[in-house]
């Protein structure tokens, strides 16, 4: 406990420089918020005026003294796209994009790990090689492009998908928030018909991401396969005629998942970042596309905050991979 | 006996067709960028609204887009700026993030700390979001785009080069080195990373792919190279309404050009991996 | 197309279970709204708040403004085609104020309010709500209060409650746009007490009234997740006119474009606004959506030149600029033919309005000609244009620098985000500007005032200078008479094709798809979606 | 070579190898591994594997044990283990032997265990496997072995991972892996490699004990002549895939006939009074990829060559339990 | 540059019985990872505790002990690799414990203080070729190039026995046999006086260690070379070196003349160790097998005897009294209470 408390710890600096970079990077940017929130018929006076109702015509270590300030006391100011605070809106649009994201990484675990653990027990086999071209097409895919083209197969040819209208049918309401996610929370009450509609809404966006992640899953688990399966335990395990499934499954797979799930963790911040792109696509209410049009609007409290939040989860994230290290192996616990 | 490197790359070739179906696409891929220009059959800044959105045909092979340029001519010259700003970007990277990360790896110590936390300050951005950022904020202009794409791929390249560094750290050739008379920085260049050249090669032909999207993705969403200009990711962006009104090859072709090229690029780095790798070079 | 039509056959299945599995949850709905009740519109980006008289207020806040508040008076609405109504933007009919008289010496107005008229909060509209909101436009500064004083209500003073269901305004001078300009879409009347009651403090309740429905329009806020969805439920007390068809609206953000064609073809949604002009042309052409196409009263496309700096200050470049430009390769390649061209009209206007077609048209010839009298040698310049503007800014921006190139200019394209756009325009340094604009209240000398005057407004984009203009736009604008009126508003207009600073390309059409069943479309200038007309089945 | 049986097959042998040939299959040719290698081991004995590397003694091992990997394969020849023949035994039924009948143990001990499973897991894996023994049975087994490799404290330690014992444990861990189902024979393949004299010595100790006590029979795969003339009833001497020399271990060493075990013995450190006594062995192991490989695969290197030494080889039993597969024996 | 680098002839002041004397060396370790923010205080591995030795100008002095005993980090404080955390390196007349190991790669003695490697194969950088590796020291520390450069390159490698048409290759080209000359080729190239060799046969079978063997004794002879001999081979050492220091957990337990160390060890842990090496004869003696594992060199108790708690011999008084390296006759030293008593 007292290292994983020392881990977070460690990671202060990392926080307090992206809160640093975000800052100056959102001073920079070329718009002028003033002038976008006076409107388009304000005179020069009313700009400066707003101007300074924002504090933006104060020096900018002050102007970053009061936002520390405000942070301290989870203000995360206003976003001027939405009209509302930041923190609501992350706080609304979280959940929608960690279930996107964990519903992806989830399908692409499904799909990588298997064809990885093919890959590497029948090393330089014809499945092999499939294994490789299929998840590095997977990984070439342009995200944008593959939800685009998904949503014109499997929604407007096919028909076979519902409208890509967001977490739920337009006619369906939430249902109502415990977890923020869904799936989670329909399945608590037994609304069942809402979970179907949930999961309708989320699978051709989650496909799209989880095509993404299999690339970095399948190669991790086939290279860490291959060297556990060259280890010298696992020739031990076979001169004592475990079986093959002991062999394949507590021997090597155990072992070989330890890379694995760091990787694992890199691509879920992975995908948090890349599914700005596949939110916009899918009219998807989650941070990302949030993030994306605040950013294109030169909006900079809601960047902030979205920056701030994904470093956050960044080093919970990382967190917990080391919590799931330990417990996969013993070594990790004694340091 | 084919002990010799080269012997060794024809035979992970020949034993490995997709590796050399890899190469021999980017070995296309560098020749349409260099003569990808003088070859095509169209300017590809030519409009011709009398012939726009003309499905492919054998006038033009991938069809014109909404004001009647020639979708194959486009997507050829774009090769250049696309792999271009790839190349550049990962050299960029290479050059200072390879750095860091041997001296990262072999010093430790502080210089260890402080190249570590700049990683992990990078890392910890969601690093679409830091190159859209980068990019708004000093302009969508080309050297900012390689800049951009430089920045996030940092942290995977000091992490690379600093784990094999970390590995050779203790080698004894690097003490071999220190007896023969060479202090630290030319037990460094001198030694230690050219033994982690090869691995920093696969490194770089797997993160040509993933540069190339970034840009891509950022023309898409409209922060990258500027119109009029052919690039992958803005012909898509554009052809991406094109796609439901049913004229797909819009943004089809230069998806398919994007994506082949970031395939190759991918399949190369997993093939030089393979010459590489010496658990498989028995 | 047949491919399509097939697939219309398909009935939405995915959008009738869910419904019914929501409807027990809904506990507050008596009764609640069926399909046919409800109507599922998507648009591109929704309100950003829900009180258009606040800063930085969104344009899709103007429907919340126009649906879920009432005004003293409307336009007067017209049939457009079979699909649409219009309106009359010169005869007002009775919102909220049952009758008015104007003063006969015509230094005010006084309106009577109607008796049964009623806020969601049930109780009566009085006068002192009438005055709190007006007084709170003009004083709120930003766009509201700029808007106000367009048709001279400038002052809180100007605003009477002379009891409680009357109410006077008083005129600060003799100007045409004063009443049509109580009809847009910010003079909207709160729920005075409630607003107050709720302020914390602040004398105009701007945080609550952001957050929050405060009034007695036809509809009332149901939900608001902004950047997700805005859901409305009819008000059913309402009397300021015919109660709603429409019980429950569903308005879905959706920002990629094809992702709403998409939607709208196949059926799931009711309403599409805001599509590329190129779906709406296929919409038209498959012909089985109702599509309604208003050409936008007031509004251009255009191209500015910076008629201050070098080199556009000469007028003969300039000319040469518009005889050079592709007109009808724009209107084909970036509107894909939804537009009324702004070219090609007699040399002097063939009517007195606004937009009124050019004389210039596609003439490389004499564009050489002109460019080799002005002197001018050979350059390079910069064209901006809005990303926002999507698929129809960009194309024209490569075929405007396409075709100015064999006059020895070369462009370089600049395409500015949204948001930093007006900034880059204030700065009145830009060369080369592409643009659209429009005023809600459609009459030419608004027009020049915005943008052609010389007291350099925002969007007097080329910064124009021309004392001969502004004295006929200042004459036009409060003319004694018609015919001194039609004098200057022919003399700005054929000033105006003389110099161009502006270059006009075409006058958009807004355009909105809608499925066969939907009825009642109502075109207002504020362009957003009126629900209160709407039918559906 | 004759496919004559080893003279010093006992009644009760374990295992008979006859004529067992391996072949691996590479880019660079065809290498042959084993040629014609024959031993036998009899019950309660310890047989040393002894050469240099590359003389082919692990791989013996371990295709027996059909642990080759997908290059390697049995060309010929026969090994029998208590009766089965393993040459032609499938996969199923080699994994069955395995384990059970025959058990194999590894240089490096601690790499040769599973870095994140307890030993006492381990071992009981094996139980569970082979003897059928539910998991709490074969928990209780696992410390019963562990006791018996001699393991202080065998029930707190069947608990921990291999990287918190020593290398010495380590291999004692293997041991118990190896004995817990009594298997008939134990390959034990240069098991104290690596590991320091003082814990080399405690390791063979407990082999040793265990193998007197249950009589299994044991072949000792090592490259160090003194540990086998220590540890070991019998040596067979190999060479490039040969068997070149099998012999009584004092036979042996005081009277070697084969002029590789000579050269051998004369360049082996442990003997010798002074360095100058020492003798290398010139020229090298000959590239066992060739087609023409010489019926002697050591006749380049040899003094004592003859022109018969070009006939086929064959077994010469110089006296009983002693033969040497030379035409020219010292 | 090339002046000042490089080795000159051994300077005449520099002439002394002793070429290397080294006393008191200490070296620790910090273990675990702490930062700054743990704040707790190190813990330390004591690699080398409290070590003095000399060697004498041509002398051959071995170096055994078990794994952990501290061997390692003996050598490369020898080599100046590392630098001592206390104690004094005499090299010839010079301190060099002084010199911090990073400045001492461009020290005039850098080239009179060489190492060959236990794994040549891993000590020959694999991008270089033979000749390359055995060039590098003599271009960096004596300035050589061009032909003078080749023809040193080619001497060194004749003088070692390597195959002049083997220089061009790769390390994974080479036989293990052939990888161990050029890394004594490579070591010997800049004539050093003192040539640390840490295990250069470890990896060897028995025949070509043979000729690794002779071929050191040789060069020694011909170059008269002082060597540090690392082995945990016991023959090997008894075969080669004129002295020996056995080593336990950091502290030397034994020092003196080899056949005399290994026919009669004084120290019991010598004698196990002595003990446990397999024979020929396969006469064992197994009555003085050490048993259990050595005691963690983390933070050891100062005031205990390292062997005690594994030692047959011991009391209590090994556990409140650090042995001293006391003096016996013929030249004998052994850190043992009861060194004088005969062996049980």
């Amino acid at each position: 406990m007292r290292g994983l408390l020392l881990r977070l710890a460690g990671s202060l600096p990392a926080l307090v420089a992206v809160i640093i970079v975000t800052f100056v990077l959102t001073r920079v940017l070329p718009g002028d918020t003033a002038t976008y929130f006076a409107g388009p018929t304000a005179s020069a006076e009313s700009i400066a005026q707003i101007r300074a109702e924002l504090g933006l015509d104060r020096p900018l270590p002050e102007q970053f003294w009061s936002y520390v300030q405000a942070l301290v006391h989870g203000d995360l100011g206003m976003s001027l796209t939405t009209g509302q605070p930041v923190l609501t809106d992350i706080l609304a649009r979280l959940p929608a994009s960690a279930e996107l994201t964990l519903c992806g990484l989830l399908i692409g675990m499904a799909i990588a790990i298997p064809l990885g653990i093919i890959a590497a027990v029948r090393q330089g086999s014809l499945a092999d090689h499939a294994c490789r071209v299929i998840v590095t097409a997977g990984v070439s895919l342009p995200v944008f492009f593959t939800g685009l083209l998904l949503v014109y197969v499997f929604y407007f040819l096919l028909g076979w998908s519902p409208a890509p209208l967001g977490r739920l049918d337009a006619f369906a309401s939430p249902p109502p928030a415990v977890t923020g996610f869904y799936l989670i929370d329909a399945a608590l009450i037994g609304d069942w018909e809402t979970w179907r509609g949930a999961a309708a809404q989320l699978i051709l966006p989650a496909v799209t991401l989880g095509l993404f992640a299999l690339a970095p899953i399948a190669r991790i688990t086939r290279a860490s396969m291959l060297a556990v399966l060259g280890a010298e335990f696992i020739r031990t395990a076979r001169a004592s005629g475990l079986s093959s499934r002991t062999l394949i499954l507590t021997y090597a797979l155990r072992n070989a998942l330890l890379p694995v799930v760091t990787t694992l963790g890199m691509v879920f911040s992975f995908l948090l970042g890349a599914n700005v792109l596949v939110e916009k696509v899918f009219a998807w209410p989650g941070i990302g596309s949030y993030a994306v049009e605040a950013l294109i609007a030169s909006d900079g409290a809601p960047v902030q905050g979205f920056v701030l939040t994904m470093a956050i989860l960044y080093i919970l994230l990382n967190l917990a991979i080391d919590l799931v290290n330990r417990a996969l192996d013993p070594r990790a616990r004694h340091t | 006996m084919s002990d010799t490197a080269l012997g060794h790359a024809r035979h992970v070739v020949t034993e490995n067709p997709v590796t050399g179906f890899a190469l021999a696409l980017f070995i296309l891929f560098v020749l349409a960028a260099i003569f990808g220009p003088s070859l095509v059959p169209y300017d590809p800044l030519a409009s011709d609204t009398a012939n726009a959105l003309q499905a492919p045909s054998g006038q033009h092979w991938f069809g014109t887009d909404q004001i009647g340029r020639d979708i194959f001519s486009r997507v050829v010259v774009a090769t250049r700026l696309d792999l271009g700003i790839a190349a550049a970007s990962v050299a960029l990277v290479f050059a200072f993030g390879g750095f860091a990360g041997l001296v990262s790896g072999f010093f430790g110590g502080w210089v260890d700390q402080v190249i570590g936390r700049v990683s992990d300050t990078i890392m910890a951005f969601p690093l679409f979001v830091l190159a859209m950022a980068i990019v708004a904020a000093l302009g969508n202009t080309v050297p900012n785009i390689v800049l951009a794409t430089g920045i996030i791929n940092f942290p995977l390249y000091v992490r690379v080069a600093r784990a094999e560094t970390v590995q050779r750290r203790e080698a004894g050739f690097v003490d071999a080195a220190r007896i023969a008379g060479h202090r630290d920085m030319g037990v460094l260049l001198g030694q230690v990373a050219p033994n982690i050249m090869p691995i920093m090669v696969v490194q770089m032909s797997l993160t040509m792919g993933y540069a190339i999207l970034n840009a891509a993705g950022l023309s898409f969403i409209g922060l990258g190279v500027r119109a009029p200009t052919p690039e992958w990711g803005i012909m898509v962006a554009e052809g991406a309404s094109f796609i439901v009104s049913g004229e797909w090859w819009v943004a089809l072709f230069p998806g398919a050009m994007l994506m082949t090229a970031v395939f190759c690029f991918n399949l190369l780095g997993d093939g030089l991996r393979d010459i590489v790798d010496p658990r498989r070079r028995t | 197309m047949k491919r399509r039509s097939f697939l219309k056959a398909a009935p939405a299945i995915a959008l009738a279970a869910p419904a019914i599995g929501a409807a027990p949850r809904d506990a507050a709905a008596q009764a609640a709204p069926t399909r046919n009740e409800t109507l599922l519109l998507v648009q591109e980006y929704g309100p950003n708040s829900l009180d258009m008289q606040g800063i930085g207020s969104s344009q899709p806040v103007n429907g919340v403004a126009l649906n879920c508040y009432d005004r003293l008076v409307r336009f007067k609405r017209k049939p457009f085609d079979d699909v649409t109504t219009s309106f009359d933007i010169k005869a007002l009919e009775p919102e909220l104020a049952e009758s008015w008289q104007e003063a006969s010496d015509g230094t005010s107005v006084t309106f009577k309010i109607r008796a049964d008229a009623r806020f969601h909060s049930g109780r009566s509209v009085t006068a002192r709500d009438v005055k709190w909101s007006l007084d709170r436009a003009v004083s709120i500064g930003g766009f509201a209060t700029t808007q106000m004083a367009a048709g001279s209500l400038e002052k809180a003073e100007q605003f009477v409650a002379v009891d409680d269901k009357t109410f006077r305004v008083d005129f600060l001078r003799r100007d045409k746009l004063t009443m049509p300009n109580l009809a847009v879409t910010i003079p909207f009347v709160f729920d005075s007490e409630k607003a107050i009651a709720n302020s914390g403090g602040d004398v105009w309740a701007k945080d609550y009234l952001k957050n929050n429905i405060c009034g007695g329009g036809a509809f009332k806020v149901e939900a608001w997740r902004p950047g997700t969805e805005t859901i409305y439920s009819r008000f059913d007390d309402w009397k300021s006119g015919p109660l709603p068809k429409l019980r429950r609206i569903i308005a879905r953000d959706i920002p990629s474009p094809s992702t709403r064609r998409a939607l709208i073809e196949r059926g799931d949604a009711d309403i599409s606004y805001g599509l590329p002009p190129k779906d709406f042309k296929d919409l038209v052409d498959a012909g089985r959506l109702k599509v309604s196409a208003v050409p936008v009263p007031n509004a251009i496309w255009y191209v500015a030149l910076n008629a201050a700096l070098p080199p556009f200050n000469n007028v003969k470049l300039r000319q040469a600029v518009a005889w050079a430009m592709p007109y009808e390769h724009i209107l084909q390649g970036s509107l894909f033919g939804r537009g009324v061209p702004m070219w090609g009209g007699p040399s002097t206007p063939a009517e007195l309005k606004w937009p009124v077609p050019f004389p210039y048209s596609t003439n490389i010839e004499r564009a050489r000609a002109l460019m080799a009298e002005s002197g001018v040698a050979p350059f390079s310049t910069t064209l901006l244009y809005d990303a926002g503007s999507g698929t129809i800014g960009e194309p024209m921006a490569v075929l405007i620098k396409e075709a100015l190139a064999p006059l020895g200019i070369t462009i370089e394209l600049n395409k500015i985000p949204g948001a930093n756009f007006r900034g880059e325009l204030n700065k009145k340094t830009a060369p080369m500007v592409i643009n659209r604009f429009g005023g809600w209240l459609d009459w030419p000398d608004y027009f020049f005032f915005w943008n052609y005057h010389g007291n350099n407004s925002i969007f007097n984009i080329p910064s124009y200078q021309n004392p001969a203009m502004d004295r006929l736009i200042d004459a036009a604008r409060f003319a004694p008479d018609e015919a001194s009126y039609d004098t200057n508003v022919r003399g700005f207009l054929e000033l105006g094709m003389h110099d161009v600073p502006f270059v006009p390309i075409v006058q958009p059409y807004h355009d909105v798809a809608m499925q066969r069943t939907i009825g009642g479309y109502q075109f207002w200038p504020c362009r957003e979606p009126d629900f209160r007309y709407l039918t559906k089945g | 070579m004759s496919a004559a049986t080893p003279a010093a097959a006992a009644s009760q042998s374990v295992l008979d190898v006859t004529d067992f040939s391996v072949e691996f299959r590479t880019r660079a040719g065809i290498v042959r591994a084993l040629d014609r290698v024959a031993f036998s081991v009899g019950r309660g004995e310890t047989m040393a594997l002894v050469g240099e590397s590359g003389s082919g003694k692990s791989v013996t091992a371990y295709a027996l044990l059909g642990l080759l990997d997908a290059a390697g394969r049995i060309t010929g020849g026969s090994a029998r283990l208590e009766g089965t023949e393993l040459t032609s035994a499938s996969p199923a039924a080699l994994s069955a032997i395995r384990g059970k009948r025959a058990a194999m143990i590894f240089q490096n001990p601690r790499a040769a265990l599973n870095p994140i499973r307890n030993v006492g897991k381990q071992i009981g894996d094996v139980l569970r496997r082979h003897a059928g023994l539910g998991a709490r049975a074969a928990a209780a087994e696992a410390i019963e072995m562990l006791r018996a490799v001699g393991i202080p404290d065998p029930a707190r330690r069947a608990g921990a991972y291999p990287f918190e014992l020593s290398g010495g444990m380590c291999q004692r861990v293997m041991i118990a892996i190896a004995v817990a189902t009594r298997p008939a024979l134990l390959i034990a393949d240069e098991p104290t490699t690596g590991l320091d004299v003082t814990t080399q010595a405690v390791v063979m100790d407990i082999m040793g004990r265990l193998a007197a006590e249950t009589g299994m029979a044991t072949i000792l795969i090592t490259h160090d002549l003194a540990l086998a003339a220590e540890r070991s009833g019998r040596i067979a001497v190999m060479h490039a895939g040969h068997i070149v020399e099998d012999a009584p271990t004092k036979t042996l060493l005081l009277y070697p006939r084969h002029p590789y075990t000579r050269r051998l013995l004369a360049a082996t450190p442990t003997a010798a009074g002074n360095l100058a006594d020492l003798r290398s062995i010139p020229g090298n192991l000959p590239d066992l990829r060739r087609d023409d490989l010489p019926p002697c695969r050591f006749a380049a290197r040899c003094d004592r060559r003859l022109p018969a030494c070009e006939a086929p080889m064959q077994w010469r039993e110089l006296e009983p339990h002693h033969r040497v597969a030379c035409w020219n024996p010292a | 540059m090339s002046g000042q680098i490089g080795n000159q002839p051994t300077p005449p002041e520099a002439e002394g019985p002793l070429l290397l004397d080294i006393a008191e060396v200490s070296k620790r370790f910090p273990v675990g990872k702490t930062g700054w923010l743990s704040g707790k205080s190190h813990s330390l591995v004591h690699a080398v505790d409290d070590v003095s030795l000399t060697l004498a100008r041509g002398e051959t002095l071995g170096l055994v002990g078990e794994s952990g005993c501290g061997k390692s980090t003996l050598v490369r404080l020898l080599a100046r690799l590392t630098d001592p955390t206390s104690g004094s390196i005499r090299f010839g007349t010079r301190e060099l414990s002084a010199i911090p190991a990073k400045d001492f790669a461009r020290d005039p003695d850098r080239a009179r203080i060489q190492i060959v490697f236990q794994d040549a194969g891993e000590s020959i950088n694999p991008r270089f070729t033979a000749a390359d590796a055995i060039a590098d020291p003599l271009r960096q520390l004596q300035g050589l190039t061009g032909d003078t450069l080749r023809q040193k390159v080619e001497e060194a490698a004749t003088l070692c026995g390597l195959p002049l048409e083997l220089l061009a290759r790769f390390p994974h080209q080479l036989s293990g046999g052939q990888r161990a000359r050029v890394g004594i080729a490579r070591a010997i190239g800049p004539r050093p006086d003192l040539l640390v060799l840490d295990e250069p046969t470890a990896a060897l079978d028995v025949s070509v260690q043979v000729t690794i063997l002779q071929l050191l004794v040789s060069l020694r002879e011909s170059l008269g070379i002082s060597y540090v001999f690392v082995s945990h081979d016991l023959n090997v050492v008894r075969l080669l070196c004129d002295r020996v220091v056995v080593m336990y957990l950091g502290r030397i337990v034994e020092v003196g003349p080899a056949r005399a160390v290994f026919d009669a060890p004084l120290h019991p842990y010598t004698r196990g160790l002595v003990a446990a090496v397999p024979r020929l004869d396969g006469v064992r003696a197994d009555a003085l097998r050490l048993v259990g594992d050595p005691k963690s060199p983390i933070d050891p108790d100062p005031n205990a005897c390292r062997f005690h708690g594994r030692c047959p011999i011991g009391t209590d008084r090994c556990g409140v009294e650090m042995p001293e390296l006391r003096r016996f006759a013929g030249g004998r030293q052994a850190a043992c209470h009861y060194a004088e008593e005969a062996p049980a």
